[in-house]
C-alpha cells in the first residue's frame, strides 16, 4: 500500500479504459493505448519487487507490439 | 417461443461468440467485486523476504551455497534437492554480486537463483507445459507462413 | 540554503556556456543532423523563431550533444570523480552512433565538461550543482520560449559565421 | 537535496509544457527537457555508478525516440 | 523516496497516461508515453533496480519504433 | 460378466422396441413388433460389411469399438456402485462417439449428423447441475453412497424433485424420435449412423441397447434407491413408457431451439441448486 | 486503510469488466485482437497481485502463453483476411540504420547474460530490432531447428532434475541456456516472418 | 478428500506439482489416449461434398503436408489433454487448457476454408481471452489460500472463494463447451475426421475434469 501500487493501479485503470473506448478509433491509436495499462502494471509488479517479472514483461510487450505491427504492415500491403 | 427463436439464432452464429463469453465474463466480473473483500492468505509458498542491503536484492534468500536453503515448497519431499539453485551463483554471478549493488535482478536471473528453483525444479512441469505452448503457436505460425510461400 | 542555490545558479550559467560553446564551435545550428532535427526547426520557425536556432535546437533534440554530455559528465563526476566523467563521455559517444549522429560535440563537451565540473568541485561547487544547473540551462534554451531562444542561437550562430 | 527538488520541479514543468503544446515539432524539445531532467533525477536519487549507465542508457534510449518520432513526422529519409 | 518527489513523478506519470489516453494524434500519443515512462523510471531506480531501469530505458524506444512503422502509413 | 452385457443389451433393445410401439400407438399405427429392435441387430450382424472407399478406415472402425467399449465401462460402474461422475463423463463422451461416426465416412449426411451432435452439446449441461445438487444432499458421488443415503432419508425423487426431471430431460434427450434427437432425424436420412452397415451398424444397436439400459437403470439407482433388479426393470419399463408418451407428442425442434430449450433448463437448474445451497446449513 | 490486496482485487476485476465490456461490443476482428492482447495485460495484473516468488514464477508462464497466442492468431487472421503481399519497405529514418546494430547488440548480450525467459526474451527482441531493419536471407529452417533441439534439450534437463536430483547443477545450466537459444529463436523467428527472400 | 472421483490409484511427482489419478480421471485418460491412438493410426476420410443445386458432387482432398501438420496439432492436443487430466495442481491445469486451446485452433487452422478459417479465428479468440478467467481463476484461489496444489485444497481447511471456481469453470467453458460451441460446431465442417474430432473431445474432457476439480476443492 504504496505510492507505487496506488499510481500503479491509476494507470492501469486508465490504460484499461483508454484502450476499451479509444478514440479516434484506429488500429494504431489503440495500440499505442496499449502501453498504458502496460506501464501501470509494471508498476504494480514494482510494488510487489517482482523486478525480473518487470524485465520480461516489458520485453514481451514490445514482441507483442512487434507481431500486431507487422500485421498491420501486412494489411496496409495488401489494401 | 418466439424468444427462443431469437436466442437461438443469436446463439447459432459464431459472429455473436466472443460477445456471448464476453457478457459471461463481466457477470462474473461483477459477482468478483461483489464478493469483495476477499482475505489475503498470509501463509503463502514461496514468500519473499526482502533485505535491501544484500547485493542480490530483491531476490537474496538467504542459505548456504551448495547447501540447503529454507523453501517453503508445497511437497518438498518431492524435491530432494529443494534449495540448492536458490543459493547457487555462477562465477560471472559471484562476481556481480561481490562488486556491485544494484544487480540483484540480473543474478538472480542468470542461472541459479529462486526463480530458477521455481521455474525448473519444483515447478518444472510449468515451464515445459508453457514451452510446448510457444512451440506450438510457433508451429501453427510458422506453417501459415511458409504455406503461403510456396 | 542560499549558497546552494546561488551555487546552482552559478553552474547554470557555467554549463550554459559551456555547451553552447562547443554545439557552435560544432556548427550544430548549420544543418539538421537527421530529418527530424529539420522539422522541428521548420516547425519552431513557423512558430516565429529562427531557422538557424531551431535547428540547432532540433539537434540538441535528436542526438546526445555537448548539453547532454556536459549533464552526464556532471552526473560521472558525482557518481565517480573523472573516471565516472569520462565513463560518460564513451556513452555520449556510444549514443551519437545509435543516433546517427556524425559529429563529435557531444564527447568533446563531455571531456570538456568533466574537466571543469572536477575543477568547480576543487573550489566548493558540488557536482549535483552542475546536474541542477544543466538542466536550468537546457530549461533555458528548450524549455520557455522556443522563439527568443532560437533568435539568441542564431544571433550567435552569426556570430561564430 | 535542493538540487532534487530544482529537478523534479523542472521535469514536472516540462512534462506539462510538453502536454499542452500542440505542435508535435514543438512538443520534442519541451520532451527533451524531462529527459535532462529525469536523467539528472535518476543520478541524484541513487549515488553510484551504476545509476550513471542508467542515466545514460535512460537518455539516449529517449533521445532516440525523439529521433525516431520528430523523423518520422518530417517523412523519413527521401531515397 | 521523499513524499515530495514520489508526487512530481507520480504527477509526470499520471499526466502522460492521461495525455496518452486523450490526445488523437499518433505522434502527441507517442510523445506522451515517453512523458509516461520519464514518470516511471525514478520509481524504479530509487528502489534499486538499475538494471531493470536500464533494460526499460532501451526496449522503451523501441516499442516507440515498432509503433511508427505503421503510425507513419496512417498520417499519409 | 459377459452375461450382464448380453443382457443389457438386448433389454435395452426391448426397451427401444417398446419404444417405438408406443409411439406408433399414440399416433394410430400399428407399428413394429417390439422385438423389432433385436432382430435388427441380429440381421445386420449377417450382412455383408465393408468400410466405405472415402472413409477413414481406422477411425471408422475403431469408434465402434470405442462406443460398445464405454458403455460396457458404463454398464459396470453402475453395477458395481462407482462414481456416478465416471457414468456421466462417459454419457458426455457418447457425443465424441457419435462425432466419430458422422465424420469418419466422409459421406455429407454423416457429416451433418456429426455437426449437429456438436450443436446438440448444450444437452450435458443439465447433467452437472444434477451432479452438484446430489452432491450437495449426499455429499459423495459413489453411487452406493447416495443408494445408502436414500435407504436412511427416502428417495431421492422425493427430497429434488426438479433434479430428477433435469436427469428425464437429460435421458430424453438421448431418446430416438424424441424433440432434442436432432442428430439423427429424418432429413439427414440416419444422421450420424447413415454410412455404418453390416456389423457396424449392429454394433450401433448393440452401443444404444447399453446405453438405455445404463441411462435408465442410472435414474432408478439414482433417485429411487436400492430395490430389487426385477422391480428396478419394471420401474425402467414404466419411465420408458413416459418417455414414448413425451416424445409422440411433441415436435422434433430445430437444432438451435433444442439447444436454447437446454440452455434455459440449465439456467433453470442453476437457479434451483443456488437456491438449495443459499438454504442448506 | 484499506488493505492492498482487496483494492487491486477491485480495479482487476474493474478493469477485466471494462476490457470485456469493449469486447463485447467490437465486431472487428483485429480490434478484437488488440483488445484480447489487453486482456492479458489484466490477467497478468491478477497473477501480480499475490506478490510471492511463486506470483512472479507464474507471472513468466502467463506472458509467454498471451504472447504465444497472440502470435498464432495473428498469423491466422492474416492468413484469413489474404493479405498475402508482402509489405513494401520498413521503416526509412535515420536511427534504423545506425541505432540496430548496437542496441542488438546490447540486448543480446544482456540476454546471454541473463539466461532463461527474459534472457530470452531480450535477445530475442534484439534480435528481432536487428532483423526489422536489415535485409534477412538467412535460413528459417536453421533457426528452426536449432530452437526444436534446444526444446528438447530443455525436457532433457527437465527430466534429469526429476529423475536424478543430484545433477542439478548440470541440469539448471542446460535448462537456462537451452530456453534461452529456444525463445530467442522462436522471437526472432517473428522478425524474420515479414515476407522477402526465403524469409 | 471427498471421494467424487474414487481412491487415489496413483500419483506421479513432478517436484511440487503432482499428477494423480483416480478412477474417473484414469477413465477420461484412458478415453484421451484411445483417441490420440486413432488420430495417430488412421488418415483422414475423404470428404464428400454435395454441390446443392444439381447432382455434381466433389471430394475434398487433404494434401500430405497438410496432414502431417494436424496429424501433430491432434497428437499435441491429445498429449495435452492427459497432461490436464491427471494434472493435481490448479495453475498447471489453466496451463494445459489454454494448450487444448490453441492446438484446437491449430488443428483447424491449416485447412483453407474461410468460413473454417474465420471460426477458428473466433474461437481462438475466445480461448485467448478464457486465459483471464483461468489464470485469474487460479491466482485468485493461490492468493486467498496460498497453495495451488488441488489434493491440498481438497484435503479440506480452505475457504476457496466462489469467484475463483467460477472463474475457472468459466474459462473452461470458453474452451469449446456448451453454449460456445458455435464456432465449433462450424469448425468441424472441415475435413479430417481424426483431428477434428479431438477438438470436441479435449474440450469435453477439460470440463469434465473442471467440473471435479470445482467440487472437490
Amino acid at each position: 500500500m504504496n505510492t507505487t501500487f496506488i499510481l500503479g493501479l491509476v494507470i492501469l485503470a486508465i490504460g484499461v479504459l483508454s484502450v476499451a473506448f479509444v478514440r479516434p478509433k484506429t488500429y494504431v491509436a489503440r495500440l499505442i493505448n496499449l502501453e498504458i495499462p502496460a506501464w501501470g502494471l509494471l508498476l504494480v509488479m514494482l510494488a510487489y519487487d517482482e523486478a525480473l517479472a518487470i524485465l520480461t514483461f516489458v520485453a514481451v510487450t514490445a514482441i507483442g507490439t512487434f507481431v500486431i505491427v507487422r500485421l498491420l504492415e501486412w494489411r496496409d500491403a495488401s489494401c | 417461443m418466439l424468444i427462443i427463436t431469437r436466442i437461438s439464432r443469436f446463439v447459432s452464429n459464431f459472429q455473436n461468440l466472443v460477445a456471448l463469453f464476453a457478457g459471461a465474463c463481466i457477470i462474473i466480473s461483477l459477482i468478483g467485486i461483489l464478493s469483495l473483500p476477499l482475505a489475503f492468505e498470509e501463509h503463502q509458498l514461496y514468500p519473499k523476504t526482502l533485505d535491501p542491503a544484500s547485493s542480490l536484492y530483491p531476490y537474496d534468500r538467504g542459505g548456504v551455497p551448495f547447501g540447503t536453503t529454507e523453501v517453503v515448497a508445497q511437497y518438498p519431499e518431492n524435491s530432494p534437492y529443494v534449495g540448492y539453485v536458490t543459493t547457487y551463483l555462477t562465477p560471472l554471478s559471484q562476481y556481480l554480486a561481490d562488486h556491485t549493488h544494484y544487480l540483484g535482478t540480473t543474478i538472480v536471473a542468470h542461472p541459479g537463483g529462486i526463480i530458477d528453483e521455481i521455474l525448473y525444479n519444483t515447478r518444472g512441469l510449468d515451464t515445459v507445459v508453457e514451452t510446448s505452448i510457444l512451440f506450438t503457436a510457433f508451429a501453427i505460425a510458422s506453417y501459415l507462413y511458409r504455406r503461403e510461400e510456396e | 540554503m542560499l549558497g546552494e542555490i546561488l551555487h546552482i545558479l552559478a553552474a547554470a550559467i557555467i554549463s550554459w556556456i559551456l555547451f553552447v560553446t562547443v554545439d557552435i564551435f560544432f556548427k550544430l545550428p548549420e544543418t539538421g543532423g537527421v530529418s527530424g532535427a529539420s522539422a522541428i526547426a521548420r516547425d519552431i520557425e513557423a512558430g516565429g523563431g529562427a531557422l538557424a536556432g531551431g535547428t540547432m535546437m532540433g539537434n540538441i533534440v535528436c542526438s546526445p550533444d555537448a548539453s547532454a554530455g556536459t549533464l552526464l559528465a556532471a552526473c560521472g563526476v558525482y557518481v565517480a570523480g573523472i573516471p565516472g566523467g569520462l565513463a560518460a563521455a564513451l556513452m555520449v559517444f556510444i549514443g551519437n552512433r545509435i543516433c546517427h549522429d556524425p559529429g563529435y560535440a557531444g564527447t568533446t563537451g563531455a571531456v570538456l565538461a568533466t574537466f571543469v565540473v572536477y575543477a568547480f568541485t576543487l573550489v566548493g561547487f558540488a557536482a549535483t550543482d552542475f546536474i541542477a544547473g544543466m538542466v536550468i540551462a537546457i530549461l533555458t534554451i528548450q524549455g520557455l520560449s522556443h522563439t527568443h531562444a532560437s533568435r539568441l542561437l542564431a544571433r550567435l550562430w552569426r556570430v561564430r559565421q | 537535496m535542493i538540487a532534487l527538488y530544482v529537478v523534479a520541479a523542472i521535469a514536472v514543468f516540462a512534462a506539462i509544457r510538453a502536454i499542452i503544446e500542440k505542435n508535435t515539432g514543438r512538443k520534442l524539445p519541451y520532451a527533451n527537457v524531462l529527459n535532462f531532467a529525469v536523467a539528472g533525477a535518476l543520478v541524484l536519487l541513487l549515488d553510484h555508478p551504476l545509476s550513471l549507465v542508467a542515466a545514460a542508457a535512460y537518455f539516449v534510449g529517449s533521445t532516440l525516440e525523439s529521433n525516431a518520432i520528430a523523423s518520422t513526422y518530417a517523412g523519413g529519409v527521401k531515397r | 523516496m521523499i513524499a515530495g518527489l514520489e508526487v512530481a513523478f507520480g504527477l509526470i506519470a499520471l499526466a502522460g497516461a492521461v495525455s496518452a489516453a486523450l490526445i488523437r494524434d499518433s505522434y502527441g500519443k507517442l510523445i506522451s508515453l515517453g512523458i509516461l515512462v520519464a514518470g516511471v523510471l525514478p520509481f524504479i531506480v530509487d528502489r534499486g533496480y538499475l538494471d531493470v531501469a536500464v533494460t526499460v530505458s532501451l526496449i522503451a524506444p523501441i516499442a516507440t519504433i515498432f509503433v511508427l512503422m505503421v503510425a507513419r502509413r496512417e498520417e499519409s | 460378466m459377459i452375461e450382464y452385457l448380453v443382457f443389457a443389451a438386448a433389454f435395452g433393445l426391448l426397451l427401444l422396441g417398446l419404444h417405438r410401439k408406443v409411439i406408433a400407438r399414440i399416433q394410430m399405427r400399428p407399428g413394429p413388433p417390439v422385438w423389432q429392435e433385436i432382430l435388427h441387430a441380429l440381421k445386420f450382424s449377417f450382412k455383408s460389411t465393408w468400410v466405405p472407399k472415402t472413409a477413414s478406415a481406422t477411425l471408422y472402425i475403431g469408434v465402434v469399438l470405442v462406443g460398445i467399449g464405454i458403455w460396457s465401462a458404463a454398464l459396470f460402474v453402475v453395477l458395481a456402485g462407482e462414481s456416478i461422475l465416471i457414468l456421466f463423463a462417459i454419457y458426455m463422451l457418447h457425443k465424441v462417439v457419435e462425432h466419430g461416426f458422422g465424420l469418419s465416412s466422409g459421406s455429407p449426411y454423416g457429416k451433418f449428423g456429426g455437426v449437429r451432435s456438436v450443436i446438440s452439446a448444450a444437452s450435458e449441461i443439465p447433467l452437472f447441475v444434477t451432479i452438484s445438487a446430489i452432491y450437495l444432499f449426499t455429499g459423495s458421488l459413489l453411487l452406493r453412497d447416495i443408494i445408502a443415503y436414500q435407504g436412511v432419508h427416502g428417495p431421492l425423487l422425493l427430497i429434488v424433485p426438479p433434479v430428477a426431471i433435469a436427469m428425464y430431460i437429460v435421458i430424453l434427450s438421448k431418446m430416438p424420435y424424441g424433440p432434442f434427437s436432432i442428430v439423427e432425424s429424418k432429413e439427414l436420412v440416419s444422421g450420424y449412423k447413415t454410412e455404418h452397415f453390416g456389423v457396424w451398424r449392429a454394433g450401433i444397436s448393440v452401443i444404444d441397447g447399453l446405453k438405455t439400459f445404463v441411462l435408465l437403470y442410472a435414474f432408478v439407482a439414482i433417485f429411487i434407491g436400492a430395490v430389487p433388479f426385477w422391480a428396478a426393470l419394471v420401474i425402467m419399463t414404466g419411465i420408458l413408457v413416459t418417455l414414448s408418451f413425451v416424445c409422440a407428442v411433441t415436435p422434433m425442434l430445430s437444432p438451435f431451439d433444442s439447444v436454447t430449450i437446454q440452455g434455459l433448463i440449465t439456467g433453470l437448474m442453476l437457479a434451483y441448486v443456488g437456491y438449495l445451497w443459499w438454504v442448506m446449513p | 486503510m484499506i488493505p492492498a490486496y482487496p483494492l487491486g482485487l477491485l480495479v482487476a476485476f474493474a478493469s477485466a469488466g471494462i476490457a470485456f465490456f469493449a469486447l463485447m461490443r467490437e465486431t472487428d476482428g483485429l480490434h478484437r485482437l488488440l483488445l484480447t492482447d489487453l486482456i492479458e495485460v489484466v490477467t497478468l495484473a491478477f497473477i501480480a497481485l499475490v506478490g510471492t516468488d511463486l506470483a512472479e514464477a507464474l507471472i513468466l508462464p502467463g506472458l509467454v502463453v498471451g504472447a504465444s497466442e497472440l502470435i498464432a492468431l495473428s498469423e491466422i487472421y492474416r492468413i484469413k483476411e489474404g493479405y498475402t503481399r508482402p509489405p513494401a519497405d520498413s521503416l526509412q529514418i535515420e536511427v534504423m540504420e545506425s541505432a540496430p546494430a548496437i542496441l542488438a547488440a546490447i540486448l543480446v548480450v544482456y540476454g546471454i547474460v541473463l539466461s532463461g525467459f527474459s534472457g530470452g526474451a531480450v535477445a530475442g527482441l534484439g534480435v528481432i530490432f536487428y532483423f526489422l531493419c536489415r535485409d534477412h536471407n538467412e535460413r528459417f529452417e536453421l533457426i528452426e531447428t536449432a530452437s526444436g533441439y534446444s526444446w528438447v534439450l530443455w525436457i532433457i534437463a527437465f527430466f534429469v532434475f526429476m529423475i536424478f536430483p543430484e545433477y542439478w547443477f548440470f541440469a539448471v545450466m542446460l535448462a537456462g541456456s537451452a530456453i534461452l537459444v529456444k525463445v530467442m529463436a522462436k522471437m526472432s523467428l517473428i522478425g524474420t516472418m515479414r515476407g522477402g527472400p526465403n524469409a | 478428500m471427498p471421494d467424487i472421483g474414487g481412491i487415489d490409484l496413483f500419483v506421479l511427482e513432478f517436484g511440487d506439482i503432482l499428477h494423480y489419478y483416480t478412477p474417473y480421471t484414469t477413465t477420461l485418460f484412458l478415453l484421451a489416449l484411445i483417441f490420440t491412438a486413432l488420430a495417430i493410426v488412421s488418415r483422414p476420410e475423404g470428404q464428400i461434398d454435395i454441390a446443392f443445386g444439381g447432382d455434381a458432387y466433389y471430394a475434398k482432398e487433404t494434401t500430405l503436408p497438410e496432414m502431417r501438420f494436424r496429424r501433430f496439432m491432434a497428437i499435441a492436443c491429445g498429449l495435452a489433454t492427459m497432461g490436464a487430466m491427471g494434472s493435481g495442481d490448479l495453475f498447471n491445469f489453466t496451463l494445459f487448457a489454454s494448450l487444448v486451446g490453441i492446438t484446437n485452433v491449430g488443428i483447424v487452422a491449416a485447412v483453407k476454408n474461410r468460413h473454417v478459417l474465420n471460426a477458428a479465428y473466433e474461437y481462438g479468440i475466445v480461448a485467448m481471452v478464457a486465459t483471464l478467467p483461468l489464470f485469474g481463476g487460479a491466482a485468485l484461489i493461490l492468493a486467498t489460500t496460498g497453495t495451488l496444489s488441488i489434493p491440498a485444497l481438497a484435503a479440506g481447511g480452505f475457504a476457496v472463494p466462489f469467484v475463483g471456481k467460477a472463474l475457472l469453470v468459466l474459462g473452461v467453458i470458453g474452451e469449446g463447451m456448451a453454449p460456445f460451441y458455435a464456432a465449433k460446431a462450424e469448425m468441424f465442417r472441415a475435413p479430417g475426421a481424426p483431428y477434428v474430432i479431438m477438438c470436441s473431445l479435449s474440450s469435453l474432457l477439460i470440463f469434465l475434469r473442471v467440473v471435479e476439480i470445482a467440487i472437490t476443492i
